[in-house]
């Protein structure tokens, strides 16, 4: 992964993502309530909670899959609560999803590539990409760094879970991230698999912050700085990853007996 | 690679073999295409033209002059689109002689047009009434013996404001062409006696609720005359008397028709008396209606109690053709020049009497003014009232006169 | 003011008739997503099979219970023997419905003919029935309007008040949450399916005898049924009533005042319907 | 109704390239092998209407989105050939037939658009009976219009201009015309399989929601693809206008709407040859059921024979193809 190079400079909120009193409801069922939540630039935080507690909820509200109903959303220092998905990926916001979504019909190459293409210019273009398109380099080099170029011209659907996972993270990390949102990277994978994962994103570029949701505190609390704590849509408890273990509400109700 | 190259090899020897035309031009054939709506709505109307052709061949043994006649059919969906398709095909592929068809105003049209591209078939109308098939760039080598939607109403117009007494009217017809010229033929003859049209409703084809067009038809008339076909009529008819209603009708020629009389449901006593133009009536007292009617049920049990106008108007067709076959003894050489010459000179014997052609090769033919009657056995049928004899494309008025009405439309004649 | 009035009442009658039809269109249609484009063909069949029992028995009322049963159990054999090995393969099942249709109506060309068939509806509904301002309007009218008010309260209560009933609403917001609650998904769809055909069967015999039936209906009734259930908003039966009710309306009212392009005007409600709001009326966001 | 079981995505083999040489060969030289009939009713026929169904298979394979309004796009491009150029209704302007055709292209080009942009709001399902219905509200619109577009009787006398001493509208020439432009129409869709906009189209098919998350408008693509679609429609349509010499309501009504739907799906969406495949049976069929089995129960046959592939070839022939080449090829791994 190269760093783009491009110096990030931030007028007016010092803040990476900044939400003030987000909510989102299906219907008559409240999924998220007056969350707020500020993000330095380059901070790595993790997000945990029971199921059903709000946090993939969180995730689109944020990147606008399911836009929030109300509250509203800064990134970088820019309001993009109103901004359709698209916009707001383009502004440096990248997301995976807890289950793979991935074009499986298409090689891991052209995932690859479609990722490049969606934050570069020339979406539309009629042509094939010829090989002077610096997506073509920019798609090698970043199936090197998530482990693919064995399998760069597979069929994503004969791809191993695994794989399909490294694939969702390498979508992920296309143009010049600022802010990732990590949708449970490591569920079902080994724990060989878990360590490279670790590894991958401790050796991201330090500009680059991350949102990560994750089960396993192991995991979860080696690779961030800090933690929220969400229950029932709400924001339960923020801290960093000390505080939070040692935190007896947390100890308590969510971390149980086995963490201690 | 060689396997691909084998594929397309036996392929091609395939397509060679298919693409050859079907070249028996073989002396002592003649080949005759029919085509009619024989799929979707109006397919019941279709297979009644196509009952007509074959009795005609049947009662010549499909022989003439010695020659085997062999028929191809097609089939159209009532669209001009598939009525030219269908003609080619029968043309261009089955290499017909003749053509007979086809069966609705708009595909008269097209296969008309499709007739000045091909000098060496003869075409004979089925049983489209369009005005401009004949009337306006007519094709030399198109035939039609039977008449237009104007002729088949000669005279009705004159009978209801005489006779019946009907000044003041309404008329329900669906939206196009063909029931635009069925209601010129009506009103030219019905403004010039001196009635008055309060109102005309052009209803989409295909129409089936017509509760509100019944409830917008006013009380200050004396009679409507309805220019609706198949299911459309029987809708518009069952609705107006079940909401009470009791003006007299009069009926356009498809609107009185065996395709309507003999639907299924409560029998509509309200038709009984309703007068109608056509060039066709269910009891011509002549002995040859008598012999085609008789011929017809025999040959089809499974048709309507009485030949319908599209069984009738395909049988005159085929029936031209075969006689002036027989005149010329098969004679089909140098591009039909012969058989067309006597085709335009024929006086035609047919089950509704004599038919003769004019300069653009269109019937000049008896009409008749029938009234709707019942049967003993409750089957509906139409009784000739009166004949208007040999009624002429341009209902007797000078052709540049009439041509000067204008094309058919919704507002033609304006009959103020 | 009189056709005013009129124009209304025909609305009203004719969007019962649409109601009955569209119904069942959008029962299938919100539970299995199963775009059925032989319910036109199911709806005609219906009718004529309707008439031959009518017609054998001497009964309108044994037509209509006829036309239900027989179409019911041949929806439930083809959800049966076709569709269930095609779920979830939308465009598929679409596909097979489509050659489904052309089939059917062959068939019932081959088997009833393109003559135009009426029902001799029972005498107590023949004729009119007096009203105030009107005077006078046909009595089997009002009672299809009766008709389309009982039936869609028996389906508001079987879909609200029954277990199955509410299994099926469940599977109409999320499927997926149907089949994880451990529900017979298979049995679910298998009465859908039945009751779906069976109202377009009942319908073709209730529509045959307000107007009547002739080949080419079939095509008629299922691009109604799709106009109405697209404006109403798929796999609701509220939306199916009040998108047959637009479309009654705007059919009638077209018909009384503007008579040229009256055809067109449903489907620009359809079109306006889909700008403003794609989900349809009362229909959820996919 | 996508994709195959082969895992390994491969680019164009030598086989590929020979089989387009041999076919693209014998399609040249058919007209002078085929009776004029042969020619134009089936060949040329073939040609145009699977270059209709060529912009429902680029729309559905490529997008996932099945739009039957298709013929309408087709349509209102040969009504606007007809309104503007010259007819024998004398209800033509009588423009010179190049101004007309294109202008008749980019009109039925931003009509097709406008459809997209309607129609997107929705997918899957849905866009099939939105489509559906703004066709059969097109053909109604056309059939009471007789201002400008006459109506129920539409327009005949619609010919191919004579250029070149050549009259295009003779067998062989017409011919010819036809597949100059299906061929470019079909290579053009080739080749946009593999351009950044055609992997996106497949990357929106496959997955809209991750398509949006990588930073692509989804809805711009979409529309997008209605225009290259009804920009193929409008050619075919204006082919069909010369080919008939005449278009009327009957040419956009829900017969020729789901005939269509038929080609393409008959023959396979998996690939833009199996618009040419369907629309080769299709025509074949339409003109010689009638002969087959002698009796008046053709239309049977026709959706008997849809319903088989639709049933057990969900594919398509191409599908079918497919599955006996694997079949009958040598087991390799």
């Amino acid at each position: 992964m190269k760093d783009s190079g491009k110096a990030q400079s931030f007028v007016g909120s010092p803040y990476a993502l900044e939400l003030r009193g987000v909510g989102r409801t299906f219907g008559a069922l409240v999924a998220l309530n007056d969350v707020s939540m500020n993000v330095q630039a380059g901070e790595r935080r993790a997000v945990l909670g029971a199921n059903g507690a709000g946090k993939t909820t969180l995730f689109n509200a944020i990147t606008g899959d399911f836009p929030p109903t109300s509250g509203r959303i800064t990134f970088f220092g820019e309001d993009i609560t109103e901004l359709p998905p698209h916009e707001r990926i383009r502004r440096g916001l990248r997301r995976t999803y807890q289950n793979s979504l991935l074009f499986n019909n298409l090689s891991v190459r052209d995932n690859l590539y479609l990722a490049q293409r969606g934050v570069s210019r020339g979406r539309f273009s009629f042509r094939r990409p010829g090989a002077d398109d610096p997506a073509i380099e920019q798609t090698e080099n970043m199936a090197r760094f998530v482990h693919l170029e064995e399998v760069l011209n597979l069929i994503v659907s004969a791809l191993s879970h695994g794989q399909q996972r490294q694939l969702e993270i390498g979508m992920a990390l296309a143009g010049a991230p600022r802010l990732l949102l990590l949708d449970e990277p490591a569920a079902g994978l080994s724990a060989a698999e878990r360590t490279d994962l670790m590894s991958m994103l401790n050796g991201l570029p330090s500009h680059i912050g991350f949102i990560i949701i994750e089960h396993d505190l192991d995991v979860a609390l080696k690779v961030v700085e800090n933690v929220t704590i969400m229950e029932n849509g709400r924001v339960f408890k923020e801290g960093s990853p000390s505080e939070i273990q040692e935190d007896p509400d947390v100890q308590a109700i969510y971390l149980g007996e086995s963490h201690r | 690679m060689k396997k691909a190259l084998g594929v397309l090899i036996i392929c091609a020897a395939l397509a060679v073999s298919l693409c050859l035309p079907v070249t028996s031009q073989a002396d002592g054939v003649i080949k005759i295409g029919a085509m009619a709506t024989l799929e979707g709505p109006f397919a019941v109307l279709g297979q009644d033209g196509m009952r007509g052709v074959k009795l005609a061949l049947q009662q010549w043994n499909y022989t003439v002059a010695g020659k085997k006649i062999k028929l191809y059919t097609m089939s159209t969906d009532a669209t001009p689109d598939s009525a030219t398709r269908a003609a080619r095909k029968l043309v261009e592929q089955d290499k017909v002689d003749i053509v007979i068809g086809p069966l609705s105003g708009s595909e008269g049209i097209a296969v008309k047009d499709y007739a000045h591209t091909q000098p060496q078939v003869t075409f004979f109308n089925g049983i489209s009434a369009a005005q401009d098939t004949t009337l306006r760039n007519p094709a030399p080598n198109f035939f039609r013996f039977t008449g237009d939607g104007v002729q088949f109403m000669a005279g009705v117009g004159e009978y209801v404001v005489q006779v019946k007494g009907y000044k003041k009217i309404v008329t329900v017809a669906e939206d196009y062409s063909f029931a635009y010229t069925n209601v010129m033929g009506f009103l030219l003859g019905y403004c010039k006696a001196g009635g008055k049209v309060v109102k005309r409703f052009w209803v989409p084809v295909g129409n089936k609720d017509y509760s509100t067009i019944v409830a917008s038809i006013p009380d200050d008339i004396d009679a409507i005359f309805v220019a609706l076909g198949g299911s459309d009529a029987v809708n518009f008819l069952s609705q107006y008397e079940q909401a009470g209603g009791d003006k007299p009708m009069v009926g356009g020629t498809v609107t009185i028709d065996q395709s309507v009389l003999s639907s299924k449901g409560r029998r509509k006593t309200y038709m009984i008396g309703t007068p109608s133009g056509s060039a066709m009536a269910d009891n011509l007292d002549t002995p040859s209606w008598k012999k085609f009617v008789a011929e017809y049920k025999a040959a089809f049990p499974k048709g309507f109690p009485s030949p319908s106008v599209f069984a009738w108007g395909y049988y005159v067709s085929t029936v031209a053709c075969l006689t002036a076959l027989d005149k010329v003894n098969g004679d089909l050489s140098n591009n039909h020049k012969a058989f067309r010459e006597t085709l335009s000179k024929i006086e035609l014997q047919t089950p509704s009497g004599v038919v003769r052609l004019d300069e653009n090769r269109q019937a000049i033919a008896d009409m008749f003014i029938t009234e709707v009657a019942e049967r003993p056995d409750g089957v509906l049928y139409s009784k000739v009232v009166k004949v208007v004899p040999q009624v002429n494309q341009t209902l007797g008025m000078d052709r540049k006169e009439f041509l000067a009405l204008g094309p058919v439309g919704r507002n033609n004649p304006p009959c103020n | 003011m009189k056709l005013f009035i009129m124009t209304i009442l025909n609305g009203l009658t004719l969007a019962a008739l649409y109601f009955l039809v569209a119904s069942g269109f959008t029962l299938v249609f919100g539970v299995m997503r199963n775009v059925n484009l032989a319910h036109g063909s199911l709806f005609l069949l219906g009718a004529y099979v309707g008439f031959d029992v009518a017609e054998a028995t001497g009964s309108w009322v044994l037509g209509a219970a006829g036309g239900f049963v027989a179409i019911a159990i041949l929806g439930l054999l083809l959800q049966v023997c076709i569709f269930r090995f095609m779920e979830g393969q939308d465009l598929r099942q679409t596909l097979v419905t489509i050659g489904i249709s052309i089939i059917l109506a062959d068939v019932m060309l081959a088997v009833w003919g393109g003559v135009t068939y009426q029902f001799e509806i029972p005498d107590a509904l023949y004729g009119v029935t007096r009203l105030p301002i009107i005077k006078v309007y046909t009595t089997y009218r009002l009672f299809i309007l009766l008709i389309a008010v009982v039936i869609g309260l028996a389906l508001w209560l079987f879909l609200d008040k029954t277990r199955v009933g509410m299994m099926i609403r469940a599977g109409v917001d999320d499927r997926d949450m149907l089949a994880a609650t451990g529900v017979n998904v298979h049995r679910v769809f298998a009465i859908v399916f039945t009751i779906g055909a069976g109202l377009a069967g009942f319908a073709g015999v209730v529509g045959g005898s307000a107007l009547s039936i002739a080949p080419g209906e079939d095509l008629r009734y299922l691009l109604a049924s799709l106009v109405v259930v697209i404006v109403g908003g798929m796999g609701s039966v509220g939306g199916a009533a009040l998108g047959a009710l637009l479309i009654g309306l705007a059919e009638q009212f077209g018909l009384a005042y503007s008579p040229t392009y009256g055809v067109v005007y449903t489907f620009i409600i359809m079109v306006l319907t889909l700008a403003f709001r794609p989900q349809g009326l009362l229909g959820r966001r996919a | 109704m996508r994709g195959s079981n082969a895992q390994v995505i491969r680019g164009t083999s030598q086989a590929d390239v020979l089989w387009h040489v041999l076919v693209f060969v014998f399609l040249l030289v058919y007209p002078w092998i085929a009776s004029p009939f042969w020619t134009v009713q089936i060949g040329a026929q073939s040609l145009i209407l699977g270059m209709i169904a060529l912009s429902l298979t680029f729309l559905a394979g490529y997008g996932g989105m099945v739009s039957l309004a298709q013929v309408s796009v087709a349509g209102c491009a040969g009504y606007t050939v007809a309104v503007l150029g010259v007819n024998s209704f004398n209800m033509g302007l009588g423009w010179p037939w190049l101004a007309a055709v294109i202008l008749a292209i980019v009109i039925a080009t931003l009509f097709g658009t406008l459809i997209g942009a309607i129609s997107v709001q929705t997918t899957g399902i849905y866009t099939i009976m939105i489509t559906l219905a703004i066709a059969v509200g097109f053909y109604y619109f056309a059939r009471q219009n007789y201002n400008i577009l006459n109506g129920w009787n539409g327009f005949a006398g619609l010919k191919p201009p004579v250029i070149g001493g050549v009259n295009w509208r003779d067998p062989v020439p017409f011919y010819y015309l036809s597949l100059a432009v299906v061929a470019v129409a079909y290579f053009v869709v080739v080749y946009l399989r593999r351009s950044t906009f055609g992997l996106s189209l497949q990357g929106i098919r496959d997955n809209d929601r991750r398509m949006q998350a990588l930073g692509f408008n989804v809805r711009a693509h979409r529309i997008l693809a209605y225009t290259v679609a009804a920009l193929i429609a409008s050619f075919g349509g204006v082919l069909m206008i010369w080919l008939n010499g005449r278009i009327s309501p009957g040419s956009i009504g829900i017969g020729p709407t789901i005939d269509i739907l038929v080609i393409a799906v008959i023959g396979g969406l998996g690939h833009p040859v199996g618009a040419f495949i369907g629309a080769v049976l299709f025509t074949l069929l339409e003109n010689f059921a009638i002969d087959l089995i002698a009796s008046e129960r053709f239309n049977l046959l026709i959706g008997a024979v849809f319903l088989a592939i639709v049933l057990f070839s969900p594919d398509g022939l191409l599908g079918l193809w497919q599955k006996l080449r694997q079949w009958t090829a040598p087991a390799t791994h």
